[in-house]
């Protein structure tokens, strides 16, 4: 079988939702940060997947500020996590909940 | 001035269309340098530099729109820009709120004792994304704009790292964020493929621009993948707007986050979103009308009424601000579904957002002088009992900023929600009129609750005698500088209530 | 615009910059205070008299004095336009007076921080003479708004028992109203097809183009709710005499005696010429439920036991003879309605402040904690009894009040008997609480509890300073019933002229107008109902 | 001189008298008194030159005009009619004053008691003289409110603070009814004005009806105290005795039978049911006044016993007039025979009660004729003008009450309703007897009380009115004393002859003085106690208790209204504060709650709110919804 633009886009999505059900399952922050930079390469996929198929190189010019974006928000994500783990000494989500109602 | 000379010479450089974004980042950068080399004394100075710096941009710009110079209506750099009248307003918009936002987070580095440099530099960065962001033209332009607001926002958002609730803040919004990010993304990706597939109508190949986008969606508006891609385009939108169900993250995060940053996050921010939503309703969207009204339509209703039920019982001032701003997003919303018929609603949301403006920035400069040094922050909203005895400026300040906010005539929120009305009448959303009016008369409750807590609480009863006040607060000093600023404030929404015209003939229309 | 409309447009500028003074100015002195509160109070006061004295309307729009100033607004039709035509001039110079009346007595009051009191107390008087003063119905309602927010703040501030609850319950509950009633004005004018929002340009729009009947249906039924609760209509009522009750005296002066009237004037003024089809459709409706204000209103008011209650709720009842006159929908049943507004305007305001001088000297509101006050003050039980008999529409110090509900009554009637029997019912209701209430405040015994305060107390007779204010009431009062001409002449044209724009509109829209055209109409929707 | 000058000053003088009394005299109480007098005094000249010189000249300001024709006007219609109530009002009225200098000499309330009076001489006079229905009914409210002020006088008696209010109240009860048919009849006729509504009532008889003509009549219910609404003309006795004299017997009470005259082609569908309200009022209160003690209530009944003659007269003049007279009548034969009534009935009362004013002044505020007693011995001339009074009451020929109770005897033997006819007969007798009863009680026997021992003759100001009024009492009936002045109503009146006047000269003589002869015979003066109440104690009982008319009412206003007012207040709280505002307020403050609870802090609990939103956006773009 040909791996046509189809087959991309269902691993695209499918990384996409695995990253979104991670990120409503899992408590565990930093692997919520893994679940968002998998949406994130879901999203990548997707669109080298249609740069390459419909012949424009748009797509492919964005996947390298979404991969730079979400370098920045990672490393962002980290500082504040390791911060916030310094005063709480937590990293679940479900004890990060002191603003709340 | 030879104002004609500069005309040419501005027309004739693309440069020169993002002149004060440039000479924002320039100054940013320049903070940062004198950081690292300007030594103590050039430390202290940063603060006032970045201030001296926005006024004179401000002015800048305020000049180039009212002279009309600078490069409108058309696109710059390969179509990445386009320079509309409503993004030129929104640019100033954006600076002043900056500019507010500077001087609010000068009270609050002060008080903390925490060095400022970071927080000017990221501030100015954000700002000129925001102005880049009003002005894109392309889905990766929006893409790139958006994410350095963003970004910068969680950094500032938990930029008081002593306090655990700054930081868990920080984290809430960036996680809430980073999902909507990829929400937006995935909206994107969809109607770039769609958009630049050779087999389909109207293709383009430069399909992230919006312009192709357009003519591609009016021709293929019915395909459930363009649809799915609006759709969850706006879903990326509605989180910065802060609409229902997208708007959860609202409260813990303005409750969390330094005062000047819940400022700028509620009125920048939001005002960012709405900038995009703009342009993509009135621009690429427009198309999709029969999909985006009705979406746009019950998400209105849904987010007025819920803003407006949720803050009632609301005790933490700052998420009443945050829980109050989700049902102000709901009444834009109705001008934005306005603009599908009536193109000019636009100058109403603009002047909505300026009195909105000024009334959180009344409002939330004078809770920065509420929240204490070495004590916990006090945002409940029993801290506010006897206000006026300790305070009668502020709390005078804060009774004409929350009658803004609530629209009660003759204060400028009023014409806000009277232009917003206006509209809606034009475009005959009688439904959405029905919900905002409801929503305002909800909002009554907890507004005048606020206002009845600063101001009612210690009076003396002529007939039950004397209530006691509690124990008077520690209001932080009043500088001359926060007399003229709250005071102008102030001042500026009672003359925009009595006095609209300047204004309303500046964002035209 | 004349020298007149100077006038005009000062006496709603001469307040307003009397209170920013005050507002901005610092601390005042007490008697800078003073004499700016005088000022502010009087100048109205006198120029409403001077207007309404040379009030001669030469414009064809039947409007005097008028004067348009730029607001910057004018793209949404909006400009600052001041007039006062035959309907509007008997209510600014009731603004003007209980204004006057109301703002000497706050001078006397004991409050706290006077100065941000009679600060508040002069914005409201300078929006209650613009509400009248407008032409432009933005500006109507503006204005209206301007007048309100001092009155929640001062109930809050200055208020009795429960100010807080009342004033929220008022702010949130007269908030619809005015929302209500804003959408409302705002669907008129963009129904309309007006070139400005103002009263002139759209009674001329109308006339050529008349608003569809059942889109006139919905625009009334939105006005009717909105002002309805603006003016406590059974049952949106609830708020007023729980406000009035907690409200500091000048404050329930002004806003029974006048801003209240506000609803019932946008239908006089707006409503009614604007959007007729819509008011016949709806007159049934509204007739029960001024029917419900006066019977049922009024049998609750005979179980009223404190003073301030029982004069709000009686405040609520009278409301419903002008919304009865409303529902006429007729020249007669309108000028009822305007009559009995300054009637009740001036008699209301009368109750609230010789209530507060009667509180004054029994230090309780509670009625049956009184008795026997006429034996330490004589003087003031003869003028409260009077203004009572006034507010029961006794002819005699309550002639206008009389001639208010008699032509409402006589509308009625011919609206529909069975309404009028009903309507009239009230005349004897009213006689049972409001006899009862001066029975058992001045006279019998001291009850115990009285007896005891005037052991400890020295009761006095009203004193001058508190018969200066009583007295521009009744005089007012007094003259204007016994010359009713003097506000009905004028009065009269402008209704003729309106219902003659109602013929006009009728006829475009192929219903025939005879003399009664507006009954015609009527028997049209009947049957198209 | 031009008449509308003179009504104009008519109109001002008792207006001025108050408002300066009020003003300026309010503790100078002698000064005020006289002034009032004079004032008064001033007035009656006018007064008279008007009914006897008639001057040229009419009156009439347009008050308010609406609309097309709605106008209301102030404007004066002087006729014969207007010219003997005036005279009647200017007689008692001045001799009243007179008699109060005397009476009310101590009263601490002075001023403020001839203020109220000058106020009920305004408030009358407006109402002899208004030419048009709401002018009448303006009058006819205040002279309530004068009536209210003046039975108010003692108001730290609660008792008179009651019977003020009730007084009111009751007559405005009546008044709700005369409102809505002067409605009525303004939209059948389309104006206010009586001359013009004389004219188009007779063109067009069509438009009247019953209903209006009941309306109207209940007005008259209200003022002239018939029954159902008499209840308060007892209580009114509270008031000072002169007020009782000119207020509550001789001019305002009677007011109500002016005006049904002054509009009698609007009441002539009715005039069945008037006379039979008529009748039985008179009937009643001829049977209770057997039942009272008090000097004034005994009289007050019998007030209302002659009230109901005169209204029982109007109703039977129409039914019977109609046919003898032309459509061009001036005024019915009924209507002229009430005002004749009226008229010497004015004269008597208002003797009656002076009499009564100076036996109670003599006894110091003694009511009680059980309390009195002897008193012929020292009060000679009270004594015998309150004789003459009796006997005048009583219908003893050739004084005035014969003359005029002779005329509605005839009319009502003329009429086909035999019992009408019967009961105001028998009602004579009872009126002889009950008039013996308190004659012969109040002055013959022994002083019962030590007040009645040192009772002395009144001083000359109190009793020159009464030797007046004894005069008027005697001469009062004859046509003589009329003239041609008032030849309109007089010359209406039918005259008995032949056998029916034999008839009545013979009863009259009979029942005056058999009832005084009766009246010694059954309640001997000597005796201490009432031989009714001991012969039947249950019967008396229901007699004092006025036959349960008030406690009747007294029950519907404490368990009926009142209550209701309460539950309804209760349901007004309940239902529309409490559960409409209240209730609303309370689900959305519930909603608050519950949306505020959904602000978990848990991250995860936020992200299941972006999926619901992606999930319902995508079932949107899908059309899944």
């Amino acid at each position: 079988m040909t791996i046509g633009l189809n087959e991309f886009l269902v691993v695209s999505g499918l990384l996409f939702t695995i990253g979104f059900v991670g990120l409503l399952i899992r408590r565990n922050t930093l692997v919520l940060f893994m679940c968002l930079e998998i949406m994130l390469n879901g999203v990548n996929v997707a669109l080298v997947a249609f740069s390459q198929f419909n012949g424009t190189m748009d797509g492919n010019l964005l996947v390298f500020f979404i991969i730079t974006v979400a370098a920045a928000e990672v490393a962002v994500g980290l500082a504040i996590l390791v911060a916030l783990f310094r005063k709480r000494q937590t990293v679940y989500v479900q004890e990060l909940n002191a603003l709340k109602n | 001035m030879n104002w004609e000379s500069h005309k040419i010479l501005a027309e004739s450089n693309q440069w020169s269309a993002i002149l004060p974004e440039t000479a924002l980042v320039f100054l940013a950068l320049s903070l940062l340098l004198l950081d690292m080399f300007g030594g103590k004394p050039g430390r202290e100075l940063i603060g006032r530099i970045a201030v001296v710096g926005q006024v004179i941009l401000i002015f800048l710009s305020f000049t180039l729109l009212r002279n009309n110079l600078g490069i409108h209506n058309q696109e710059t750099f390969s179509g990445m820009l386009f320079h509309s009248e409503f993004s030129q307003v929104m640019r100033i918009f954006f600076l002043l709120s900056s500019l507010l936002t500077s001087y609010l987070g000068s009270i609050f580095l002060k008080k903390n004792q925490i060095s400022g440099t970071e927080f000017y530099t990221i501030l100015l960065l954000i700002t000129a994304g925001l102005m880049l962001l009003a002005q894109s033209n392309h889905f990766i332009m929006l893409f790139v704009a958006l994410e350095t607001v963003t970004i910068g926002f969680y950094v500032l958002v938990s930029y008081n790292r002593d306090k655990s609730n700054s930081l868990e803040a920080g984290l809430k919004y960036l996680i809430m964020g980073g999902l909507s990010t990829a929400i937006l993304l995935m909206g994107i990706v969809l109607l770039f493929g769609l958009a630049s597939n050779p087999e389909l109508p109207g293709m383009s190949h430069n399909a992230m621009k919006f312009s192709d986008l357009d003519i591609f969606l009016r021709l293929n508006g019915d395909n459930v993948v363009a649809k799915t891609g609006v759709l969850l385009v706006l879903a990326g939108i509605a989180f910065k707007i802060g609409s229902v169900p997208f708007q959860i993250w609202i409260p813990d995060v303005y409750q969390g986050a330094p005062t000047p940053v819940t400022a700028a996050l509620a009125v920048s921010s939001k005002a960012g979103g709405f900038a995009v939503l703009i342009t993509l309703v009135s621009g690429p969207f427009k198309p999709m009308a029969e999909l985006v009204v009705p979406v746009l339509s019950l998400t209105a209703i849904v987010t007025i009424l819920f803003g407006n039920i949720a803050a009632l019982t609301q005790r933490n001032v700052k998420r009443l601000i945050g829980l109050s701003g989700v049902s102000h997003t709901g009444y834009l919303l109705i001008g934005v579904v306005a603009i599908y018929s009536i193109p000019t609603a636009e100058s109403a949301i603009v002047f909505y957002l300026i009195t909105y403006l000024l009334a959180s920035y009344a409002v939330l400069g004078v809770m920065a002088h509420l929240s204490v040094a070495g004590k916990d922050d006090l945002q409940e909203l029993g801290d506010y009992q006897g206000m006026l005895k300790e305070s009668p400026f502020l709390s005078g300040v804060l009774v004409l900023g929350l009658s803004s906010l609530a629209g009660i005539p003759p204060l400028a929120g009023f014409i806000g929600k009277l232009l917003i009305f206006y509209a809606a009448f034009q475009a005959e959303l009688y439904a959405l009129l029905g919900v905002a009016i409801a929503g305002i008369v909800i909002s009554i409750y907890y507004y005048f609750g606020w206002i009845k807590e600063a101001t009612f609480r210690f009076w003396k009863l002529p007939i039950l005698g004397a209530e006691e006040p509690e124990a008077p607060k520690e209001w932080s000093e009043i500088g001359s500088l926060t007399r003229v600023t709250l005071g102008v404030l102030a001042l500026l929404t009672l003359a925009l209530g009595l006095y609209p015209g300047p204004l309303s003939s500046l964002i035209g229309g | 615009m004349t020298n007149y409309s100077i006038l005009l447009l000062g006496t709603i500028l001469v307040p307003l910059v009397a209170a920013l003074v005050m507002l901005g100015g610092g601390s005042l002195s007490k008697a800078t205070t003073r004499s700016l509160a005088t000022v502010g109070f009087s100048f109205p006061a006198l120029a409403s008299l001077i207007l309404w004295i040379n009030f001669q309307p030469t414009d064809s729009s039947g409007y005097d004095y008028l004067i348009v100033l730029p607001t910057g607004l004018e793209r949404l039709g909006i400009t600052l336009h001041l007039g006062l035509n035959g309907i509007s001039v008997p209510l600014f110079f009731l603004a003007g007076i209980v204004g006057l009346a109301a703002g000497l007595y706050a001078l006397q009051s004991e409050a706290e921080r006077p100065q941000q009191y009679l600060m508040l107390i002069l914005f409201m008087q300078s929006g209650l003479m613009g509400v009248f003063a407008s032409v432009d119905i933005f500006f109507f309602y503006f204005f209206h708004e301007l007048a309100l927010i001092p009155t929640f703040i001062c109930i809050g501030v200055w208020g009795e028992r429960d100010r807080h609850s009342a004033a929220m319950e008022m702010t949130i509950y007269l908030t619809l109203g005015a929302m209500l009633s804003l959408l409302g004005l705002l669907a008129i004018y963009f129904q309309s097809d007006a070139s400005a929002f103002n009263m002139i340009a759209l009674k001329e729009a109308i006339t050529t183009k008349p608003i569809e009947g059942g889109v006139q249906n919905v625009i009334f039924g939105l006005l009717l709710f909105g002002f309805g609760i603006l003016v406590s209509l059974f049952p949106f009522h609830s708020w007023a005499p729980r406000g009035y009750a907690a409200a500091p005296t000048s404050i329930a002066m002004l806003h029974a005696g006048v801003l209240k009237k506000f609803g019932l004037y946008g239908f006089v003024q707006v409503a009614l010429p604007l959007v007729p089809l819509g008011a016949v459709h709806w007159s049934n409706f509204l007739a029960w439920l001024a029917l419900g204000s006066v019977v049922i209103i009024g049998l609750i008011t005979i179980a009223q036991r404190d003073l301030k209650m029982m004069v709000g709720f009686s405040s609520v009842m009278h409301m419903g003879y002008c919304f009865l006159g409303v529902a006429c929908v007729s020249i007669l049943g309108a000028a009822g309605v305007i009559l009995t507004m300054v009637a009740h305007g001036l008699t209301i305001a009368l109750l609230f402040l010789l209530g507060h001088v009667v509180y004054r000297r029994t230090e309780t509101f509670e009625m049956a904690d009184m008795g026997g006050l006429v034996r330490q003050a004589p003087a003031l039980a003869a003028i409260f009894s009077t203004a009572v008999l006034a507010s029961i529409g006794l002819p005699g110090p309550g002639l206008l009040n009389f001639f208010g509900e008699f032509t409402v009554f006589t509308a009625l009637w011919d609206f529909n008997e069975a309404f009028a029997f009903l309507a009239v019912l009230g005349v004897i209701i009213s006689a049972v609480y409001g006899l009862r209430a001066v029975a058992s405040i001045f006279f019998g015994p001291h009850s115990e509890t009285f007896a005891k305060h005037l052991k400890e107390n020295a009761v006095k007779d009203i004193t001058v300073a508190e018969k200066i204010p009583t007295f521009i009431l009744f005089a007012a009062l007094v003259v204007i019933g016994l010359w009713p001409r003097s506000i009905t002449d004028d009065m009269n044209r402008a209704l003729e002229a309106e219902f003659k724009t109602i013929h006009a509109m009728l006829a475009t829209l192929e219903i025939q107008p005879d003399e009664e055209g507006i009954e015609i109409a009527r028997t049209a929707i009947t049957q198209n109902r | 001189m031009n008449a509308a000058f003179l009504y104009q000053l008519l109109f001002l003088l008792p207006l001025l008298t108050a408002a300066v009394i009020a003003c300026f005299l309010r503790t100078k109480h002698n000064l005020a008194a006289n002034f009032s007098v004079l004032s008064g005094l001033i007035f009656s000249a006018i007064a008279l030159f008007l009914i006897y010189v008639r001057p040229e000249g009419d009156w009439s300001v347009t008050w308010l005009t609406l609309g097309g024709s709605f106008e209301l006007k102030f404007g004066v219609l002087f006729n014969d009619l207007s010219a003997l109530m005036l005279l009647v009002l200017i007689i008692v009225g001045f001799l009243v004053q007179v008699f109060s200098l005397g009476y009310m000499k101590d009263d601490l309330g002075k001023a403020r008691f001839f203020a109220g009076l000058s106020i009920f001489m305004f408030a009358m006079l407006g109402i002899v003289l208004a030419d048009n229905l709401v002018m009448i009914f303006i009058f006819w409210e205040l002279v309530g409110f004068s009536s209210y002020v003046l039975i108010n006088h003692y108001f730290d008696k609660p008792s008179a603070v009651s019977a003020s209010k009730k007084a009111f109240i009751v007559n405005r009860i009546g008044d709700f009814g005369f409102l809505l048919g002067i409605l009525f009849v303004y939209w059948q006729f389309g104006t206010f004005d009586l001359v013009e509504l004389e004219e188009r009532a007779r063109l067009s008889p069509g438009y009247l009806s019953t209903g209006m003509a009941l309306l109207l009549f209940c007005g008259v219910i209200g003022k002239s105290a018939q029954m159902p609404l008499h209840v308060w003309l007892p209580d009114a006795m509270e008031g000072p005795t002169p007020i009782s004299a000119l207020i509550h017997a001789a001019t305002m009470v009677a007011a109500g039978i002016y005006f049904s005259a002054r509009v009698y082609f609007l009441m002539l569908p009715g005039m069945e049911v008037i006379m039979w309200v008529g009748t039985i009022t008179a009937v009643f209160a001829a049977v209770v006044a057997f039942g009272q003690n008090d000097i004034k209530k005994i009289l007050a009944f019998s007030t209302l016993s002659q009230l109901g003659y005169m209204v029982a007269a109007l109703g039977l003049g129409a039914a019977s007039s109609l046919q003898r007279h032309g459509e061009h009548a001036v005024i019915s034969t009924g209507a002229a025979v009430a005002m004749y009534h009226l008229t010497t009935h004015a004269f008597f009362k208002a003797l009656l009660f002076l009499g009564s004013g100076s036996v109670i002044h003599a006894c110091h505020h003694e009511q009680d004729i059980y309390k009195m007693g002897g008193l012929y011995g020292e009060m000679k001339i009270t004594s015998i003008t309150f004789g003459i009074g009796v006997l005048a009451i009583g219908g003893f020929p050739f004084l005035a009450g014969f003359f005029s109770k002779d005329s509605i005897l005839h009319l009502a033997h003329e009429s086909d309703f035999n019992l009408v006819s019967y009961l105001l007969f028998g009602t004579t007798a009872l009126t002889g007897l009950y008039m013996g009863r308190l004659f012969v009680v109040t002055f013959f026997g022994k002083p019962r009380s030590a007040h009645a021992e040192r009772a002395k003759e009144n001083g000359p100001a109190i009793v020159l009115p009464l030797v007046i009024l004894g005069i008027l009492s005697v001469i009062g009936g004859y046509e003589w004393f009329f003239g041609h002045t008032f030849e309109a109503v007089i010359g209406a009146i039918p005259n008995a002859e032949g056998p029916f006047k034999m008839l009545m000269i013979i009863t009259g003589l009979l029942f005056s003085v058999g009832g005084l002869i009766v009246g010694w015979l059954v309640w001997n003066p000597s005796k201490d106690s009432d031989t009714l109440e001991n012969v039947a104690p249950g019967l008396f009982k229901a007699l004092v208790a006025k036959l349960y008319f008030d406690s009747i009412y007294d029950w519907y206003v404490k368990k009926v209204q009142d209550r209701g007012a309460l539950i309804l207040g209760f349901l007004d709280q309940l239902f529309i504060t409490g559960l409409m505002v209240r209730g609303t307020a309370e689900i959305i403050g519930l909603m608050g709650i519950v949306s505020r609870s959904l602000h978990g802090g848990n991250i995860g609990g936020y992200v299941y709110w972006f999926a619901i939103g992606v999930v319902v956006l995508g079932a949107i773009a899908f059309g899944v919804l």
